[in-house]
C-alpha cells in the first residue's frame, strides 16, 4: 500500500469541487459544490437518486470529463498532491489507476468485447505498470486469485462469463496496480441479489486485507450500509448529508435522508413505508435557496432564498445542509 | 423525434440547408418540364435527327462568345407570308427577305434553305435563293423547280407535305456551281466545285485575297438572303419558308454531333432522374420496410425464407446483373426501376429486421400486445414508428444510388432510347469520342448535374446523422 | 380444480404450466429452455401474490403466461374457468379487456410517438370502447385515477417530457381504462428512485381496494413483496419452490434458497460492514441446463447425495397456506436427516 | 467447430447465391429464346468446320448437303435443340459454370481466339490488378483518415471531410473518369488517357512494367477517388460509435495512453463492423470497376462487357455476368472469414 496516512492528514480532501455539463437547454450543474474528507482505509458511500450527480462525481476525482464539460474547478488532493494543478498527460501518468482506480457500474460494457478478460487485466500492468509480459501473466493470476475466480478465467473472453464474474475481472483490473482509493460505482445494480451479497463479501474482505480506501456510489442507502463508515447523501448535484454510518443510519438530521430511509421496504418491519412527492429538480435550472426546498415538508421562508451548507448535527460527528439544523442550534 | 424536430436537426446543419436547397432546385425545374415537353419527347424529338437538322453540330453553347473568339450567331429565319408579292402577268414571285448582321470573324457553319407544303395547279413554282452582302453584290446559289405534274396527278397538286423541302446548300452541287459562277463572275476567280467544297460559306461571307487559291478576307456587315417563290396560279401556295445561317455556338448548352439541342435534352433529364431516384427508393424502402418488419416479427418460417431470400440478393453483384437483364429483356427504363427495386430491398430488410428483434424484445410490443393490439397494429404503428426516421434516411440514401445505377447502365449504352437521361447524353458523347476531340459542353454538364443530383440525396442523408444519433447530436453542439 | 374460499373457482388458475422454449444451437444441436417447469398458481379478485426470485427464475414467462403473451407449453392457465391457452388469438378480445399489465421499463413500455392521451386511448380504440368524446373523458378519469392532475396538462405532452415515476403512472393508467379485473405488474417499481416506489406501490394498492383488481406482482425484491403482497411464491430455475405468506416467508424460510435470498438482502443498518453476510455459492445455472433431481442441489449448502441429484423433490404442505418443495421436508429426506443427525426435523427447523 | 461451421454455413449461402445467379441468367436466356440463338450459333460453327473436312472426303455436292444437314440434325439433337429450353436447364448450367458456350460473334482473344473462354479468360488478371490495387490503396487511406477524423468530430476538418465524402459517394466511376482524362491526359499530359501500354510499348521488362503502372494510374485514381470517401466515412462513423462504448471510458480510466486506446480499444473493435460495411461496398466498386474499365479502355472484364454490349455478343455477356459473380462471391467469402476472425464473439459463439 502506498501513502497510507497515520492518521491527521485525510488521503483525500475535496474542497468545493463544480462540475457543469453544456446542454441545449444551458448549463447543467451535475456537481455543484462538493466538499468531504476521505481517510485512509475508508469506505465514504455516496447515496443519491438518478440525476443526483454521484456518478459524474466519480468520474470528476477520475479527470474523465465528456466532451461537452463547460466548468469543472475546486481543490481535489490526493496524498497531499493538487490534482487541479497537474497537466492532463501527468495526472494520466501519476494518479489515474495507479492511485485512483474504479470498478463501473455496467461490468459487461466496462471490458472490451474482444480480448480475453486476463488479457485486459494484464494490458493494465504491461501498460501502466512497466511490467514484462511475464511477470505481468503472473501478477494477473495472483489478482485472478484475489477476487476468487478460477485460473482458466485468464483465456475466457467476456461474453463466455457471467455478470459477476466480469465484476470480479473489473475488480481485479481496478487492483492492478495498488491504487490507495478505489471508486465503486454502482459496482452490483446491474446484478441478482445473490451475486450481489457476494460481491459486496469481496469488497469487504479486500478492504480489511488490503486497507485500500474506497468510494461507494449507490442510490441504495441498505446497501451502502454493507460498507460504508461514512455514508454522505447527494441530491441535485450537492452533499446534503455527510458523517458516520452510525449518524445518517440512526439518526439522520436532513429532511431529505430521513425521507430516503423511510421510504426502503424493510424485510423486518411493517412499518408504512413513506415517499416524497414530486421529482428532483432541473439541473440546468435549480431552485434557489436549498434545492429541496420545493419537495420539503419543513420548508422555510429562509430555505428558499438562503442556500444552507454543512452545519453540524447534534451528534457533532455530521455536516448537513438544513437551515433546521441552525434554528435548533441558535434557539 | 417528431418530423418537426427531426426537420428542425436537419436544417440546423451545413449540409442539410445546402440539401434541401439543391432538391428545391431539382424539384422546380422537374416540374416545371411537363408545361414545355411532349411525353413522347425521347422519340420524336431527342432521336429524330431531323428535328435537329437545322441546327449546328457539335457546337459550344453560346455564352463560349463571351470569352475568346466570337463564333457566329446562329440565325434561323421562318416566315409564313413573303415579304412581298410581285405580279408579272400570270407569275407571282413571292419574296422572303432575311436581313442580318454577321459581324463574326468565321461564316456560318452552313446554310439551308427550307420550304413547306407547295399546292400548284398548272405550273410546278420555281424556288430559288439570293444572297446580298454588305459590298453589293448578290450571289444566286438556289435555283429549283418543285416537281411537277405527274401523269397520275390531277390538280391540285401537293408537294413536301409531310415534312417540308428542305436544301442543305452548303452539301448541295447545284449551290457549289452557282457560287463558283459567282466568284468567276464578280471575282474573277476560278475554283471548281472540288476546291469550292467545304469553303462554300467562306466564299459566300468572304472576299478573295487574291485570284488564284481559295483563301478569303472575312466580309462582315449586313446580308439579306432573300428567296423566292414564283408560282403560276393565283389558287397556288406555299405553306412557310425557312432560312438558317448555321452558327458556331448555340443556345445555352450548345449542341452535340447530329446538332441537338443540349439544354433541351439536359432539361428533359431532370424529372427523369429525380423519377427514377426517387420511385426506385419509394418502392425498394416501402418492400424492404414492410419484409423486415415482417420478418423481425414474425419469426419462425416467414423470418426463415425472407432472411435466406435477402440474404441471397445482397449477395449478388448488382450492376453484372443488370446489365445481363437489361441486354436480354430489353433496353426499358420501367425495367431497369423494377430491378433496382427488386435487389435494392432486401439490404434494408436485413438492418430493420435486426432493429425490429431489439424492439419486440422491449416491453413497448409486449405491453401493446397485453392490451390486445393485432399483430399488424403493433408492427405498423408502434414498431414502424420506431424506426421511421431510419427509414427515411435510407431511403434517402438508397435515392442516388438508383440514380447513379441508371447513369451507369446508359453510359454503358443500355439506356431507354425513348427517354433521353444524362447519363445516355454522356455515353453518346463518349462512344463519339467528345472527350478526344475537346467537345466538353457534351460531357461536363451532364455529369455535374448527375453528381449534384445525386450528391442533393448524399447531403441530406448526412444531415440526417444526428437524427438517428443522438450522440452525435450532443457532441456537435 | 383448485376452490377458494367461498368454493368458486378462483379468478386466474394455473395449472401445471411449463414453457419451453427450443433454441437452434451450434450445429445441428438444439437446446431446450426450460423457463418454467410446472408452475401451479392461483389468484383471486383484489388479491396480491408476489413471484419473488432472481433474472432467469422464469418469473417474467409466468407473467407473460398469464396474460396469454406466451403459449404454455404445457399445463392450463384458466381465467374464469375458461382455459386461455386455447382460444384463438383472434377471440381473446375478453380476456384482452379484462386483464391488463404494468411493465418494468416505464421508458420503453410507452410508444415515445405518441401522446400521453393517445398512450392512455389505445386500449380504448383497440376494443372499439365509445365515441371520440366518451373516450376523452375515459381517458381524463384514468389520468386523474393515477394523481396526474390536472388531466388536461398532461394529455398532448409526449413520455419523454416524463419522470421516470410519472410515466410508470401512464402505464397504470393505460392498463385502467378498461378497468381491468386482472393486472399484471412486472417489477412495476424497480426502475424507479427509491423515493417514488412506495408512491406507485400505494397507487397501486389503493386502486385494488377501490376496483378489486387482482395483482400478480412479480419482482426481484422480496423486502417490497412485504409491504405489497400478502402472499408470496419464490421461484428457483422455472419452478416454485416456497409459497405462503409473505411475513411467514421472510420470518421463516424454509427452503434453502429461500434462506440464501434473504441473507443476502441488505437492510440499512451501520453494523452491516462489520461481517461478511452467509450467501449461496455460485450462481444460478442456465435454465437451458437444468440439474437433476433438485434443481437447486449444486448450491445447496445441505444437500443430500443420492436423494437431492437423483429425486425431485416432493411438493409438501407444511401449514394450511404453506407449500415447499425440498427433500428436508419431504418423508424420505426426513428419515435420512433423522439417520444422520440422530434428530427429526421439524418443519421449521433451522438450517445453516 | 463452431469456427468451421458459421463459415461453412456462409459458403454454402454464397453458393447458393451462385446457383440463384445461374439459374436466373439462364431462365432469362431460355424464356427470352436467346439460348436458342446462342446453341444454334454453335450448331452453325460446327456445321462449318465439318462442311470443310467433308468437303475434302465427299465429292458429290448432293451427297454432301445430304450428310450435312444429317450431322446438323444429330447436332441439334445433341445440343436439345429439338426440345423446349426449359428442358436443357441443367445442360445450359453446366455450360456456363464451364464457360463453355461457344465463339464470341466478333470479339477476338488477344491472340485471335474466338473461343468465350479464352476471351474471358484472359481479362480476369487485368480486372483483379485494378480492383484489388485501388482497394488496397482506398482501405490505408480510408482507415487513416476515418480515424484522423474520428477524433476531431465536429471540427471544421471533420465537416469539410463529411462534405468530401458525399462528394465522393455522388461521383460515379465513368464521369470521374472522364474529368481526370479532360484534366490530366489532355490539358495537362501528364498521364495517357488509356490502354494498357504505350505504342509501340517499350522495350526490356522494367520499362515495360513501369508503362503499364502509368497506364494503370488514372483508373486506379478513378476508382480510389469514387470510394475513399465513403470508406473514410464508414470508418469514422464506426469508430465514433465504438468510441462511446462504455468499455473505451474505461479503457482510458485505466490511464492507458490515448495511442493504445486508439488502436487497441476503438480501432480494433470497430474492425469486424468495419468489415462489415467493406463487404456491403464491395458490389459498388465491382460496378464502378466495370465502368472504369471502359473509360480508360482498360482491357479487362469491364471493358470486355462494353464490348460485348455493343456488338450484342451474347455468350460473351453471360460469361461475364458470370465471371463477375464468382469473383464477387469469392471476395466476398474472403471478407466473411476476416471478420470471423476479427470477432471472437462469431468465433467462439453459434449465432
Amino acid at each position: 500500500m502506498n501513502g497510507r496516512q497515520a492518521g491527521g492528514e485525510p488521503l483525500l480532501s475535496i474542497r468545493d469541487l463544480r462540475l457543469s455539463y453544456a446542454a441545449d437547454r444551458g448549463d447543467v450543474h451535475a456537481v455543484d459544490g462538493v466538499s468531504f474528507d476521505l481517510e485512509a482505509g475508508k469506505t465514504l458511500a455516496i447515496v443519491g437518486e438518478s440525476g443526483s450527480g454521484k456518478t459524474s462525481l466519480a468520474l470528476a476525482l477520475l479527470r474523465l470529463l465528456p466532451r461537452n464539460t463547460s466548468q469543472f474547478e475546486g481543490q481535489i488532493t490526493l496524498n497531499g498532491t493538487d490534482c487541479m494543478a497537474l497537466s492532463d498527460g501527468d495526472f494520466r501518468s501519476r494518479v489515474r489507476w495507479r492511485q485512483i482506480s474504479m470498478v463501473f457500474q455496467g461490468a459487461t460494457e466496462s471490458l472490451n468485447p474482444i480480448y480475453k478478460v486476463g488479457h485486459q487485466v494484464r494490458e493494465v500492468l504491461t501498460s501502466r505498470g512497466g511490467q514484462s509480459r511475464s511477470a505481468a501473466d503472473e501478477r494477473t493470476r495472483e489478482l485472478l486469485n484475489l477476487v476468487r475466480l478460477p485460473p482458466e478465467t485468464f483465456n475466457r473472453y467476456p461474453h463466455e462469463l457471467s455478470g459477476g464474474m466480469k465484476q470480479r475481472i473489473a475488480v481485479a483490473s481496478a487492483l492492478a496496480l495498488d491504487p490507495a482509493l478505489v471508486l465503486l460505482d454502482e459496482p452490483t445494480s446491474a446484478l441478482d441479489v445473490g451475486v450481489q451479497a457476494q460481491i459486496m463479501n469481496l469488497f469487504k474482505r479486500l478492504k480489511s486485507n488490503l486497507g485500500i480506501a474506497s468510494i461507494f456510489i449507490s442510490h441504495d442507502i441498505a446497501l451502502a450500509s454493507d460498507i460504508a463508515d461514512y455514508i454522505a447523501v447527494m441530491y441535485a448535484g450537492r452533499l446534503v448529508e455527510i458523517g458516520p454510518s452510525e449518524d445518517i443510519l440512526g439518526a439522520p438530521s436532513h429532511p431529505y435522508t430521513q425521507k430516503l430511509l423511510a421510504a426502503i421496504p424493510r424485510l423486518r418491519s411493517d412499518e408504512p413505508l413513506e415517499f416524497i412527492p414530486g421529482a428532483p429538480p432541473d439541473l440546468s435550472d435549480p431552485p434557489t435557496g436549498c434545492r429541496f426546498h420545493p419537495r420539503c415538508q419543513f420548508a422555510m421562508d429562509r430555505c428558499r432564498i438562503e442556500d444552507p451548507h454543512g452545519i453540524p448535527t447534534p451528534s457533532g460527528q455530521s455536516l448537513a445542509a438544513c437551515w433546521l439544523l441552525d434554528e435548533a442550534g441558535s434557539s | 423525434m417528431r418530423p418537426g424536430e427531426a426537420l428542425r436537426v436537419v436544417l440546423r446543419s451545413g449540409s442539410g440547408r445546402m440539401g434541401i436547397g439543391l432538391l428545391a432546385v431539382l424539384v422546380f425545374v422537374s416540374l416545371l418540364v411537363p408545361f414545355f415537353y411532349p411525353l413522347d419527347f425521347g422519340l420524336r424529338f431527342w432521336n429524330n435527327p431531323i428535328a435537329w437538322a437545322d441546327n449546328p453540330k457539335a457546337a459550344p453553347p453560346a455564352w463560349t462568345n463571351l470569352v475568346g473568339d466570337q463564333a457566329p450567331s446562329h440565325r434561323v429565319f421562318d416566315a409564313e407570308s413573303p415579304s412581298q408579292t410581285v405580279e408579272t402577268g400570270p407569275a407571282t414571285t413571292r419574296l422572303y427577305s432575311f436581313t442580318f448582321d454577321h459581324e463574326s470573324e468565321s461564316p456560318p457553319t452552313f446554310l439551308s434553305v427550307s420550304v413547306g407544303e407547295v399546292t400548284f395547279y398548272d405550273r410546278p413554282p420555281v424556288i430559288s435563293m439570293t444572297l446580298e452582302r454588305p459590298d453589293g453584290r448578290a450571289a444566286t446559289i438556289l435555283q429549283e423547280v418543285v416537281r411537277g405534274q405527274r401523269p397520275d396527278e390531277t390538280p391540285p397538286v401537293t408537294r413536301f407535305a409531310d415534312e417540308p423541302r428542305r436544301i442543305y446548300l452548303t452539301g448541295d452541287t447545284n449551290s457549289l456551281t452557282a457560287t463558283s459562277d459567282f466568284l468567276q463572275r464578280e471575282f474573277d476567280l476560278r475554283l471548281t466545285e472540288a476546291e469550292l467544297q467545304g469553303n462554300l460559306e467562306t466564299a459566300l461571307f468572304g472576299t478573295p485575297t487574291g485570284n488564284e487559291a481559295a483563301e478569303f478576307t472575312p466580309l462582315t456587315g449586313e446580308y439579306t438572303a432573300t428567296i423566292r417563290v414564283i408560282t403560276y396560279d393565283a389558287r397556288d401556295s406555299v405553306e412557310s419558308v425557312r432560312f438558317v445561317a448555321a452558327g458556331g455556338v448555340f443556345g445555352l448548352m450548345g449542341t452535340d454531333t447530329q446538332g441537338r439541342n443540349l439544354a433541351t435534352g439536359l432539361m428533359f433529364g431532370f424529372p427523369v432522374a429525380l423519377i427514377i431516384g426517387i420511385s426506385t427508393s419509394v418502392a425498394a424502402t416501402i418492400l424492404g420496410t414492410f419484409f423486415g418488419i415482417l420478418s423481425g416479427f414474425s419469426g419462425g418460417r416467414t423470418d426463415t425464407i425472407i432472411q435466406r431470400l435477402a440474404d441471397v440478393m445482397t449477395n449478388i453483384p448488382l450492376l453484372p446483373i443488370l446489365i445481363f437483364l437489361i441486354f436480354v429483356l430489353g433496353q426499358k427504363l420501367w425495367l431497369v426501376m423494377t430491378i433496382l427495386v427488386i435487389f435494392g430491398w432486401p439490404g434494408l430488410t436485413i438492418i430493420l429486421r435486426s432493429m425490429v428483434l431489439q424492439v419486440r424484445s422491449g416491453q413497448l410490443v409486449e405491453a401493446t400486445q397485453a392490451l390486445g393490439a393485432s399483430r399488424w397494429r403493433i408492427m405498423f404503428r408502434h414498431v414502424f414508428f420506431q424506426m421511421a426516421p431510419f427509414i427515411v434516411a435510407q431511403m434517402i440514401f438508397f435515392t442516388p444510388a438508383a440514380i447513379l445505377a441508371e447513369a451507369g447502365l446508359s453510359f454503358l449504352g443500355l439506356g431507354d432510347p425513348s427517354l433521353p437521361t444524362w447519363g445516355q447524353i454522356l455515353e453518346q458523347g463518349f462512344r463519339t469520342g467528345a472527350i478526344f476531340i475537346g467537345y466538353w459542353w457534351w460531357i461536363l454538364p451532364p455529369g455535374i448535374l448527375i453528381v449534384i443530383t445525386a450528391m442533393t440525396f448524399v447531403l441530406l442523408a448526412l444531415a440526417m446523422e444526428p437524427v438517428l444519433n443522438p450522440r452525435l447530436r450532443e457532441t456537435a453542439s | 380444480m383448485n376452490m377458494n374460499t367461498n368454493g368458486a373457482a378462483p379468478m386466474l388458475d394455473l395449472q401445471d404450466v411449463a414453457m419451453h422454449f427450443k433454441s437452434r444451437g451450434r450445429g445441428f444441436h438444439t437446446t431446450t429452455v426450460r423457463a418454467l417447469d410446472g408452475v401451479s398458481l392461483t389468484l383471486d379478485r383484489g388479491e396480491t401474490i408476489a413471484i419473488v426470485g432472481e433474472s432467469g427464475c422464469g418469473k417474467t414467462t409466468l407473467g407473460r403466461v398469464s396474460l396469454r403473451l406466451l403459449e404454455p407449453t404445457a399445463g392450463r392457465v384458466l381465467f374464469d374457468n375458461v382455459d386461455i391457452t386455447q382460444v384463438k388469438e383472434s377471440n381473446l378480445k375478453g380476456f384482452r379487456r379484462r386483464a391488463q399489465g404494468i411493465f418494468q421499463d416505464p421508458f420503453t413500455s410507452l410508444d415515445p410517438y405518441m401522446t400521453i392521451r393517445q398512450i392512455v386511448e389505445e386500449p380504448l380504440i383497440i376494443h372499439g370502447v365509445g365515441s371520440a368524446s366518451e373516450r376523452l373523458e375515459r381517458v381524463q378519469w384514468a389520468l386523474d385515477e393515477v394523481r396526474m392532475r390536472p388531466a388536461a396538462d398532461f394529455l398532448d405532452r409526449f413520455p419523454h417530457l416524463l419522470s421516470g415515476g410519472q410515466r410508470q403512472r401512464v402505464g397504470i393508467a393505460r392498463a385502467l381504462t378498461l378497468t381491468p379485473e386482472y393486472i399484471l405488474a412486472d417489477e412495476p417499481v424497480s426502475m424507479i428512485d427509491a423515493s417514488s416506489r412506495a408512491e406507485i406501490l400505494a397507487l397501486l394498492s389503493e386502486l385494488q381496494e377501490r376496483y378489486r383488481i387482482g395483482y400478480l406482482y412479480i419482482t426481484h425484491d422480496i423486502a417490497t413483496a412485504r409491504h405489497f403482497a400478502p402472499t408470496a411464491a419464490v421461484m428457483y430455475l422455472g419452478r416454485v419452490v416456497e409459497q405462503g405468506p409473505t411475513v411467514d416467508l421472510i420470518n421463516n424460510p424454509l427452503h434453502p434458497y429461500t434462506q440464501g435470498l434473504l441473507n443476502a438482502v441488505p437492510e440499512p443498518d451501520p453494523a452491516n460492514r462489520l461481517a461478511e453476510r452467509p450467501v449461496l455459492p455460485g450462481e444460478a445455472p442456465s435454465p437451458a441446463n437444468v440439474p437433476s433431481g433438485c434443481r437447486f442441489h449444486p448450491r445447496c449448502p445441505v444437500f443430500m447425495e443420492g436423494l437431492c441429484d437423483v429425486v425431485e423433490p416432493p411438493l409438501v404442505q407444511v401449514e394450511p397456506d404453506r407449500t415447499v418443495e425440498c427433500h428436508l421436508y419431504g418423508a424420505e429426506g426426513k428419515e435420512r436427516v433423522g439417520r444422520d443427525t440422530g434428530k427429526s426435523v421439524s418443519g421449521d427447523a433451522e438450517i445453516v | 467447430m463452431a469456427l468451421a461451421y458459421t463459415l461453412g454455413l456462409r459458403a454454402l449461402s454464397l453458393v447458393g447465391v451462385v446457383l440463384v445467379v445461374l439459374v436466373l441468367v439462364v431462365v432469362t436466356l431460355g424464356a427470352t429464346g436467346f439460348s436458342d440463338r446462342m446453341l444454334t450459333a454453335i450448331v452453325s460453327e460446327e456445321m462449318r468446320g465439318q462442311r470443310q473436312a467433308l468437303a475434302e472426303t465427299i465429292r458429290d455436292p448432293e451427297r454432301l448437303e445430304e450428310t450435312l444437314r444429317e450431322r446438323r440434325v444429330d447436332l441439334e439433337e445433341f445440343y436439345g435443340l429439338d426440345d423446349p429450353w426449359y428442358t436443357r436447364l441443367p445442360a445450359m448450367v453446366g455450360r456456363v459454370l464451364t464457360l463453355d458456350l461457344g465463339s464470341a460473334r466478333n470479339l477476338r482473344s488477344f491472340d485471335g481466339s474466338s473461343r468465350v473462354t479464352d476471351i474471358v479468360l484472359e481479362r480476369v488478371p487485368y480486372s483483379m490488378m485494378l480492383v484489388t490495387t485501388s482497394l488496397v490503396i482506398t482501405a490505408i487511406i480510408g482507415l487513416w483518415l476515418g480515424a484522423k477524423l474520428a477524433t476531431r468530430v465536429g471540427t471544421r476538418s471533420d465537416r469539410l471531410a463529411s462534405y468530401l465524402a458525399a462528394a465522393s459517394n455522388a461521383l460515379p466511376a465513368w464521369w470521374a473518369g472522364i474529368l481526370l482524362i479532360l484534366v490530366l491526359s489532355f490539358q495537362l499530359r501528364i498521364f495517357p488517357s488509356g490502354g494498357l501500354y504505350s505504342s509501340p510499348p517499350p522495350d526490356g521488362e522494367l520499362l515495360r512494367f513501369m508503362d503499364l503502372l502509368w497506364h494503370a494510374a488514372l483508373p486506379i485514381l478513378t476508382l480510389v477517388l469514387v470510394s475513399v470517401g465513403a470508406w473514410t466515412y464508414v470508418v469514422r462513423t464506426m469508430l465514433l460509435n465504438t468510441a462511446q462504448e462504455f468499455h473505451v471510458t474505461a479503457a482510458r480510466a485505466r490511464g492507458l495512453p490515448e495511442g493504445q486506446v486508439m488502436r487497441r480499444h476503438i480501432l480494433r473493435v470497430a474492425a469486424p463492423p468495419i468489415a462489415t460495411n467493406i463487404i456491403l461496398a464491395l458490389t459498388g466498386s465491382i460496378g464502378g470497376a466495370i465502368l472504369t474499365e471502359t473509360v480508360f479502355n482498360w482491357p479487362g472484364m469491364g471493358r470486355l462487357y462494353f464490348d460485348a454490349i455493343t456488338t450484342a455478343d451474347e455468350a460473351v455477356i453471360v460469361a461475364l455476368t458470370f465471371m463477375f459473380t464468382l469473383m464477387y462471391v469469392a471476395a466476398r467469402f474472403i471478407l466473411e472469414v476476416l471478420y470471423v476472425v476479427l470477432d471472437p464473439r462469431v468465433r467462439y459463439t453459434a449465432q
